[in-house]
């Protein structure tokens, strides 16, 4: 109820479920998770899969279920996959928020997320501003993840539909492998010597791509998204311009935010029909953590190992 | 799984000779090893989590295996031939990807599904081909498919999911539904095994695969057309992925290009634990899918009892090693 | 009525100007052959004169490049085993082709259950089946596995496999190679049981008696090529060797001891050697200048013995002493360096690397005499193989060549010429002589008799007892892993030896 | 490279007889199949872009394949005497993080380089262990020992790459530096490759890894300790892999956990196409190099044509099949 504010009960406790869970994406997401945990008094887990197969993280998060939490934040490697486990988990009491990828078909009660198509056109539009509108640039991906899909199409449409004048002279698949970024990266570099930029998706092949350019002493310049210890030594040395990274601690903060709303639903009465239809009143379609630029004078706030120092990952 | 459970000493052909050293020879069987240390790891799970031994939790391990395990299948009945399949994680995206698209052309999904099975299939015809006929090995031949196939997932979807959440109920039905409390794909699976893991034992035609396997010139001369078989068990292998993708589809409700990556060394270790050579020649489908139920279970418990991921892996392998050792001596003790 | 009789009296198998050569070795360069129905049929040649060859192409293994086949009068191109077995050939190959993985039952009736067109298997009535055809044979449990056998228990699963053919032409092509000579008779009179029945029998083999004793007829191959046909009543084994070899060999054994090499000093001496449940209690000595030979039947324990001495298979107790020196052995590696060595009856399993070169094979125990500093010299190498070939008449292409791409017999010599290469002070030889013919053989008995003189423990274990009775000074025989007798001199008669070796011991406490 | 040209015949433990032949002898050996199809490849490329036959484009081929090559090398050994290893992506992960852990704690990074690829080694010897003592299959240990290694990399790490930029210049020259226009990375890889190439055809100790693959009961009855082969083989591997690992983090400047996920599948892909036998006994380093450098070109080539991504790997996987099928033609056309 009301009164009781935005407390929890003993023993009340939130699930993070993720695939891939050693990826350090996660880190500071779970941070913000746990420290919204911390001012009110919840318990937190994180969970999921290691490996990057979503039969096991259905698994995973049936298993998250069997121990009855209060609410689950998730990140669904597919969408539809999870909409009946989410809906079955709602139907047995625990609530489900999906961030930084969703199951729109579910009955999840919010998302939050960063909006890859922003970061998106502001990679275009800085790429624009540097190097003008005239001129060569190209991307690496990795198909089949979608926000990474996401950042490398909607950038290219921006282009083709604002600035016809940048061409799009490279487009390689490269999957998060640096050695494989570095191969992609030189043979474009070879095929098009006039190359003005890059647009990377993520931050693996950045650190591959960077090696090749400074290897052919190349005049490009590279945008990335997300970041590594290694790349924010390239954007301090001026070898990487700029990286667009998503505020995951908001992310995770506000994730639980949502989740234990949802949880706590009896807390809010809200001027529409949900009594009669019978929803959570917690609906909240899409919620935007922002980006972060990361650039040569900022840099050093990115240090996710300096940031985790004296915190407990888990 | 009682019928199963006979399949080890069978499968070497020995025959029940009198009731009474039934026990004998279940202790002496190759899959008592590995029965043993799963029971273990059931025990050992019930006492350090009270939501092990809950149906819920048996029913997520269960179906996070059971559709792989049709692959484990095809993957166990290959390795005994002789071969070995890389491709079978493409494969089955492939198998998704095929009955989806053609799902989303309205073509009627029954249809579509049949249509992709007979695709894969003809891939594992395929690769039948260029081993038998070409002469190339197995290892390298799936290798190529699995990058091609692959690359055709990515190809029809344009790397992105498909999504077919507007299959019909009574489709979906055959991967969400249930009889009663046993799942449907429980239900798919375990037929499979017995089907499987009874005509390896029991059927003339697939003793030739034992001995295909087992060696090929000896088969050969003993009038066996070798190549036939080892044609035959690379497309059942694809074949069964094809079943498998589209199981997974009526599941998941969609249909996702990057399905599978890294499917084949599971299903090739679920098949070596439960004693199938990688020279050919011996396996059995029982051994194998517990080999399959071995892995999963150490992933499961793993998941449940919070281990920090970065631990996860250390023990996981750590548990493997273990396990294969531990049968391994169980076995040389008992006599070779 | 004419045709018909023609057609009874016609040869089964008639075989015109056949030709076969792998890349540039003739194996076969035009080869007559003739098979009557109901007789049995010897081929006689050297290693390597293309007998194998000619039955693999019978059999549908190898494609002759020309010739004409006329199987029951009728052209036939005969393109796999499979057409083979329906034209009616039966093939117990030279080399031992089973499925290490399965039973001996399932083993001897693959060809069976492949054409069957029974659904289920029924391994209640092939372990029975087995059974019976195995105990005309010899003591093989069925349903044991292959790879659980020694090789002359395979040997006999191999033959009890052709036997359950309903075979109209029965190839055994050396089957006797590993079988002591009781197993030998039994397969004998099967034989001639099986051609009163009118099965035709082609019967390869080295061992002039074996074909002189059970074979209506024999032809003779030299060098790719068929030189002749006798009725064996009508000719002798000399004149069958002489147009084999191209020569007289006058003397197949060479001379016993002589007085001056007699010498009472021991090179080995092995006391109370037991290995658990293998064999016990073995003790011999070993004199210089002498020939010792091993006799028994088949799993009595010899190569056993001789490998737990050598401590390469087994753990045994029981003392070893060289030169009056206390042996303490831990592997086979010790072994060699003390200079004891041991060549194995089982050729293809441990006995050649097949698809390594002949010059790799001979000089894999001895690597040092071809290297200096750890690099080797591959012409010396090359030269070292060629020298050893000569020895033992090795016919071969090239030393480069794998040793796959050699005759059985000439694969042998390979594995014999890799142990000679080594400078032993104690062999141990399991059937060194295994499809050698009887030239090279008797180089080989003279190579020994050689060594021996040069004060090395040469030490020979033969199922073949006319080979133990002329090579040897001196017998042991075995019977059920403990030593049943010993007979030198003039006592050595097969008799004698037949006697000892079928002493039943008390039996062994099963461990 | 000439003299690495030899390998092939002289690794079957020919002798040159006359010089004469040479020429001859070149055409039969194992690897002119391969060397002739790289050569179409780069004529046909030549052709298609302008920019293929550059010397930067060289460079930048070479030294995509070159730190990888080394571990190529160590597969090839490796299956030469019969064993196989899963676990060489991860264990050069395995060597970045654990060199790198070390600098970022104050120790030298010559002196962390040392203790890694000793860890590595250890690595080695541990799987040695289990295979050649418990007596478990490579296969599967290797698989265990791929799970456990990655694991370590995110332990050590907590999943996040570390930043190694202030690894000092004159090591990072390892990874980064030239000596005139020839990139140290591409002559250590030379170095290893004719280093190896030449004891694997020419020294009794490495000739004895191909008795051991090609018989390995023969192998022990010629008076070979197989298991203690097999045990330096399988550590010689690993071995490699960190020396491969510690060029990896002087040429990046980074260590990744996730670095090397998949690699070895290429690298057996390498060997494999190069001649190596999957069950031992015959293989060479220059086939395997050969192998190596055609996937390397096949990819590269692609990246250089803007060919679609949703293509590439089609393209890829199917030139892979057409390589290996026209090796495997000519070759038989020339044997037997
Ligand atoms: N696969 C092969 N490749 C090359 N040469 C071969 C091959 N098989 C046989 N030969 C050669 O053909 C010739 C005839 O061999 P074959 O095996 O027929 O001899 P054989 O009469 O059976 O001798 P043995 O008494 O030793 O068994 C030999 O010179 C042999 O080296
Ligand atoms: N699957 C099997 N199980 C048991 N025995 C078999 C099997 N297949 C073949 N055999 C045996 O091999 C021989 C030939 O088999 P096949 O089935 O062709 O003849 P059959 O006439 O059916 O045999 P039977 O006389 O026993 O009825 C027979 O001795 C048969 O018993
Ligand atoms: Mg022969
Ligand atoms: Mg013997």
């Amino acid at each position: 109820s009301a009164q009781d504010g935005f407390k929890c009960e003993e023993g009340e406790t939130y699930i993070m479920n993720v695939m891939v869970s050693a990826h350090p994406y996660w880190v500071p997401v779970y941070q913000g998770f746990k420290q919204a945990a911390e001012a009110m008094g919840c318990e937190t887990v994180f969970s999921g899969t290691p490996d990057y197969d979503i039969t096991k993280q259905i698994a995973s998060f049936e298993q998250d279920l069997v121990k009855q939490p209060a609410g689950i934040l998730l990140h669904p490697m597919q969408s539809d996959p999870f909409i009946e486990p989410i809906n079955r988990a709602i139907d047995s009491g625990v609530e489900v928020v999906t961030f930084a990828a969703d199951s729109p078909k579910s009955n999840r009660t919010a998302y939050i997320t960063s909006d890859n198509v922003a970061e998106a056109k502001f990679a275009a539009e800085e790429i624009v501003k540097q190097v003008g509108e005239e001129g060569q640039y190209a991307v690496l991906e990795n198909p089949g993840q979608s926000n990474h899909d996401l950042r490398v199409t909607e950038l290219i449409s921006y282009m083709e539909q604002n600035y016809p004048g940048m061409k799009l002279v490279g487009r390689q698949a490269t999957n998060q492998d640096s050695n494989a970024a570095y191969r992609a990266t030189a043979s474009i570099l070879q095929a098009n010597p006039e190359l003005d930029a890059m647009w990377i998706p993520e931050a693996g092949s950045a650190e591959g791509a960077v090696a090749a350019v400074l290897e052919a002493e190349a005049d490009v310049l590279i945008m990335h998204a997300d970041v590594t210890p290694t790349t924010l030594e390239h954007i301090k040395a001026g070898n990487i311009h700029m990286a667009l990274n998503p505020n995951q601690g908001v992310q995770g903060f506000m994730g639980f935010v949502t989740v234990f709303m949802a949880a706590h639903s009896d807390m809010f009465d809200p001027f529409n029909d949900y009594k009669v239809s019978g929803y959570n009143p917690m609906q909240i379609p899409f919620i935007d953590n922002g980006f972060a630029v990361i650039t040569k004078e900022n840099a050093d706030s990115f240090d996710l190992n300096k940031y985790m120092e004296g915190r407990d990952p888990s | 799984m009682a019928e199963g459970a006979m399949a080890g000493m069978q499968g070497q052909g020995a025959a029940p000779r009198e009731p009474a050293d039934y026990m004998k020879r279940l202790f002496k069987m190759r899959e008592t090893g590995l029965i043993l240390i799963i029971l273990a790891l059931f025990i050992a799970m019930s006492f350090a989590s009270p939501y092990f031994l809950t149906w819920v939790n048996m029913r997520a391990m269960a179906m996070a295996f059971a559709v792989e395990g049709i692959v484990v299948v095809g993957m166990t009945i290959l390795l005994i031939s002789g071969g070995i399949d890389l491709s079978v994680g493409s494969v089955t995206a492939l198998a998704m990807v095929i009955a989806g698209l053609l799902f989303l052309n309205g073509v009627d999904p029954w249809t579509a599904s049949a249509i992709s099975i007979l695709c894969c299939a003809g891939i594992g015809a395929f690769m039948g081909f260029f081993v038998t006929k070409v002469g190339l090995h197995h290892f390298i031949v799936s290798l190529a498919v699995m990058v091609i196939a692959r690359g055709a997932c990515l190809l029809g979807t344009g790397g992105r999911p498909l999504g077919l959440y507007t299959l019909p109920p009574e489709f979906k039905f055959v991967g969400q539904g249930a009889v009663g409390v046993i799942p449907i794909v429980i239900i798919i699976f375990v037929v499979v095994v017995l089907a499987f893991d009874f005509m390896l034992r029991k059927t003339t035609a697939f003793r030739k695969v034992f001995y295909t396997g087992s060696n090929e010139k000896a088969a050969a001369y003993s009038g066996i057309r070798t190549k036939r078989v080892i044609f035959l068990t690379t497309t059942l292998c694809s074949t069964l992925c094809g079943v498998a993708g589209i199981i997974y589809m009526a599941r998941f409700g969609s249909a996702q290009p990057t399905f599978g990556i890294g499917m084949e060394l599971n299903v090739i270790a679920a098949a070596v634990i439960g004693g199938a050579s990688l020279s050919g020649g011996s396996g059995t489908i029982f051994g194998a899918i517990l080999g399959a139920i071995l892995l999963s279970v150490v992933s499961s418990s793993l998941a449940l009892l919070d281990v920090s991921v970065y631990w996860q892996d250390i023990i996981r392998g750590s548990i493997l090693l273990a396990a294969v050792s531990i049968d391994h001596y169980l076995n040389k003790r008992r006599g070779r | 009525m004419t045709d018909r009789n023609a057609m009874e009296t016609a040869p089964i198998l008639k075989i015109t100007d056949l030709r076969k050569s792998f890349g540039s070795i003739h194996a076969l360069r035009g080869v007559d052959f003739e098979l009557r129905r109901g007789e049995i049929h010897a081929l006689a040649g050297e290693n390597g004169a293309g007998k194998s060859t000619l039955m693999n192409i019978i059999d549908g293994i190898l494609k002759p490049d020309s010739g004409e086949i006329l199987f029951d009068g009728q052209p036939v191109e005969i393109t796999s085993p499979a057409m083979a077995q329906k034209l009616g050939v039966g093939f117990v190959h030279q080399e031992i082709a089973l499925c290490p993985d399965v039973t001996v039952a399932e083993n001897i009736f693959m060809a069976a259950t492949n054409m069957s067109k029974r659904f289920l298997m029924d391994y209640a009535a092939l372990e029975r089946k087995a059974g019976e055809i195995l105990r005309q044979l010899g003591d093989v449990n069925p349903a044991a596995l292959v790879r659980d056998l020694p090789i002359s228990q395979q040997q006999l699963v191999e033959i009890a496999k052709a036997l359950t053919l309903d075979c109209r032409v029965l190839i055994l092509d050396e089957p006797t190679a590993a079988l002591t000579d009781r197993e030998a008779q039994t397969l004998f009179a099967i034989m001639r049981r099986l051609a009163a029945q009118g099965i035709s029998i082609i019967y390869i083999s080295h061992r002039m008696a074996e074909i002189f004793d059970n074979c209506d007829r024999v032809s003779v191959f030299r060098d790719g090529q068929y030189i002749v046909t006798r009725n064996v009543s009508e000719t002798t084994p000399s004149e069958i060797v002489n147009s084999m070899v191209g020569r007289v060999l006058d003397n197949l054994y060479p001379d016993k001891q002589r007085e001056e090499d007699r010498s009472e000093e021991v090179i080995l001496s092995v006391r109370d050697l037991t290995e658990r449940s293998l064999f016990r209690n073995i003790s011999f000595d070993l004199k210089a200048g002498e020939i010792l030979g091993f006799a028994g039947l088949i799993g009595a324990g010899r190569s056993e013995i001789a490998k737990g001495i050598c401590h390469l298979e087994g753990e045994t107790t029981g003392e070893i002493h060289l030169n009056g020196r206390r042996l303490d052995l831990k592997d086979y590696q010790d072994s060699i360096a003390e200079g004891i060595v041991y060549l194995s009856e089982d050729r293809k399993g441990s006995g050649i690397f097949l698809e390594m070169s002949i010059a790799a094979n001979i000089s894999a125990i001895s690597l040092d005499q071809v290297s200096r500093g750890g690099i080797i010299n591959e012409r010396r190498e090359a030269q070292f193989a060629e020298r050893a070939g000569r020895s033992l008449n090795l016919k071969y292409g090239h030393t480069a060549n794998a040793v796959s791409t050699l005759s059985g017999g000439n694969q042998q010599k390979v594995a014999l010429a890799k142990l000679l290469s080594v400078n032993p002070r104690v062999i141990f030889l399991d059937e060194p002589t295994r499809g050698v013919d009887v030239g090279a053989k008797a180089e080989i008995h003279a190579i020994l008799r050689q060594l021996a003189r040069e004060g090395v423990g040469v030490l020979v274990i033969s199922s073949e007892l006319p080979e133990l009775i002329g090579v040897c000074d001196r017998v042991l025989v075995i019977s059920e892993g403990e030593i049943s007798g010993e007979v030198t001199g003039d006592a050595m008669t097969e008799e004698n030896i037949m006697h000892l070796a079928s002493i039943s011991q008390p039996r062994m406490e099963a461990v």
